[in-house]
């Protein structure tokens, strides 16, 4: 599993582009700056107050300069810092080209699910409903599948929902999809997933898009 | 090459101002006002701008040079008392004006300028300032609804800026300028100086260039203050 | 009248205590400081975004360091540059000690109308709504009467209202009242002026304070 | 003498805190979180009380370390993800957990802090976080409304200290900390360095000192980071 997440970093990586402002979810989000182009300009926006994060220090790490996750950073030329409000008022402005968010399960409709789960894990909903809610461009990454091997892509959320309509693309570690209206469609297909497999895993209908491409 | 970089001239930032546009404009009495910004947006000739700002400045200062050209079709503003000439537009029909509260219209431009959607307040209840606002009631009391304002186009005016549009102002220059920089659709920043990106401490930074489309350069203020003008003040 | 102002500023000046955050308006409050005791330690806010100022500059004014009023400021140790929501939020949140503002009219019940002479000024309000609303203690200051002779502290308020109630005190130059709930007291009066001339140009009845002095 | 003195020790600091206050603290994920205050709290033996702050901290880290002596009655938070011990309380009942997006729950914290009397938002609109927040329809639209929030007490972590108050911080570990110092009926701040008025620059100064009621020095973080934890991360 550590190796699906990796391929799931990696593919979302190619989503971020030259230019863009990027604010990146705690678990497998977290791992997609290890895949950018070392070309790639972007800035990468943090809500605890940071714009223009750089790389995790090789020494002298600062508990006072860290990522939303607590863990230390660095800041690249251009970076500055500022508080929480600020932070949040950049993200609801729209100021966030593509936010990359972890998440439990996604509907067809492209309602995000990612916040709890009740009886089990209360983690709390931290900054993901105002990410989910004004970032240009919301991407989830999630294992295609429930370890017990239900679906996490479905008709209907069965979890308590985080935002209404609110994810753009799905990236699992079998298949990416596009959430269009209220249509799901299948973009491609992993390396060593096929059609087959993702039809059974996947809990909701799906469209192939016009573009599908297989990326084996 | 550096992809961030958003310092243009002034032909260039002439292209966002529009006919009907709604314009948000930094300072306070012409303190914190951008200069060059005022002059290039007179040399456009666009009109019927809806005005937002602290003030409608002096007649020879700041927004108040292009109030005086009837070219505006309304303001709001927390006063017009040093423009006399905004007064008499406003006596003959000519200029529409809705005065607010000062610290209010900041926080309207300000509740704009992060994405929400308006807030609540006493102030001003039951004056002839509540004009059309609806009144909200929450438990057992009722309170004033003020929207929040965006502009099409917001002008700043700031001490430092860099490439990326980090900006730094210069003691009480600094008034309204960051959350009309918020705020703007589309904001064009005038900076006395402009320096590469990394050169601004990340700690003094007070607007993050997130919200900066283009960065002209700047001659400084043009007008004279009115405590520099013998018999005036 | 240039004199008048002077006494009621001076008489003001004495309302302004050791330790005080004060907010002066323009106008006769402006005058203000040149009264007080150069050993009284206040801080002076100004809604421009300024904690700390100081007298007038002697030379090098800067037309960046300025009072609300747009003169050349300077400023004292320990003060702060901030932003004008900064400012406001100051003032709402009840940090101000003693804010001093002139008036157009007072009515028995602390109403202050300062902002709009329908048909003739219309200056707009400014700050002033915020400032009576926020400060702590509220100190109008004003003439005893128009140049006409009318009476501007008055039973009911024929101006528009900037703030209902908020007036704690008022000093013109023929007197002081204090308004206790819904009635005007009358604490002192100014030197050269008798109870007989202030029956007469007061437009509301009043009562007078236990504290009662003549300063004459 | 300066009359603006706010400096004072712990002993002074600990006679603000009380059973059943309302306590709101500075912090995200306990960076920012002031450590010396939070020993202090621990000692006082108040209980039963209502925090605010961005997050239930490490049951070894800033508020976290209060938490678990379950001497709180109720959290307002954006998440409690690090701190499984809050987890726990909240399951049996014994923490009361009101959970609020991270950037509203700032804004209503500012809210309070400024004077105003809340304000109006879609984030969390038709999901379980709506609680029993009032919805406020402003023409053909409906929006959450939420309120302000003031603190008894608040307790802040700065980098330097004037002593009137005006403040300073360190990079990420702004924060929350200039709401709550604003919001606090009784704000306390627990500083890294404290130094005579006039040695801070104007323009530097994040907080004005007017919100600040005591000034303690810090000793510094004395936990742990998760990262310097081995298999802990």
């Amino acid at each position: 599993m550590g190796d699906a997440r990796q391929i799931i970093a990696k593919r979302a990586a190619r989503e971020v582009k030259n230019g863009m402002v990027v604010n990146l979810g705690i678990g497998i989000p977290s791992l997609v700056p290890d895949f950018l182009d070392p070309s790639t300009q972007v800035f990468f926006q943090a809500e605890n107050g940071i714009l223009g994060m750089g790389p995790t220090p090789a020494t002298d790490a600062d508990g006072n300069l860290s990522n939303a996750a607590g863990y230390p950073v660095t800041t690249l030329p251009g970076a500055s810092y500022f508080d929480s409000a600020v932070a949040f008022g950049m993200i609801r402005r729209g100021c966030i080209d593509i936010s990359i968010l972890g998440a439990l399960q996604v509907n067809e409709k492209g309602d995000l699910a990612n916040w709890i789960v009740p009886g089990k894990r209360v983690p709390g909903v931290g900054g993901a409903m105002e990410l989910a809610y004004g970032a240009k461009n919301l991407i989830a990454l999630m294992m295609h599948c429930e370890k017990d091997g239900q679906p996490k892509i479905v008709k209907s959320c069965s979890l308590p929902v985080t935002t209404y309509g609110c994810v753009k693309k799905i990236i699992t570690d079998l298949a990416v999809f596009s959430i269009i209206g209220d249509n799901l469609y299948l973009d491609e297909l992993m390396p060593g997933s096929s059609m087959e497999e993702v039809k059974v895993k996947t809990g909701a209908g799906f469209r192939i898009a016009s573009t599908f491409k297989n990326n084996d | 090459m550096n992809l961030f970089n958003k310092v243009t001239d002034y032909q260039t930032a002439r292209s966002v101002f529009f006919d009907n546009m709604t314009l948000l404009f930094g300072g306070f009495g012409g303190v914190g006002t951008p200069p060059g910004l005022i002059d290039c947006l007179i040399e456009t000739g666009v009109k019927d701008v809806n005005l937002v700002g602290n003030d409608a400045g002096f007649p020879w200062i700041g927004i108040g040079k292009f109030i005086c050209l009837e070219r505006a079709a309304s303001l709001i503003a927390s006063h017009i008392g040093s423009n006399p000439v905004a007064g008499d537009l406003m006596n003959n029909g000519k200029l529409k004006v809705e005065f607010s509260p000062q610290g209010i219209l900041v926080e309207r431009i300000r509740s704009g300028g992060v994405g929400l959607n308006g807030f609540l307040t006493e102030i001003s209840k039951g004056t002839q300032l509540e004009y059309n606002k609806p009144l909200v009631k929450i438990g057992d009391r009722e309170y004033l609804y003020e929207a929040p304002i965006l502009g099409d186009v917001s002008i700043v005016y700031a001490k430092k800026a860099d490439t990326f549009g980090n900006l730094v102002f210069d003691k009480t220059a600094r008034n309204t300028n960051p959350y009309v920089a918020m705020a703007g659709k589309v904001t064009v920043v005038e900076a006395d100086e402009i320096v590469p990106m990394g050169e601004l401490d990340p700690e003094e930074i007070i607007v993050p260039g997130i919200y900066v489309k283009y960065i002209v350069p700047s001659a400084g203020y043009n007008w004279k203050w009115i405590w520099e003008m013998p018999g005036k003040s």
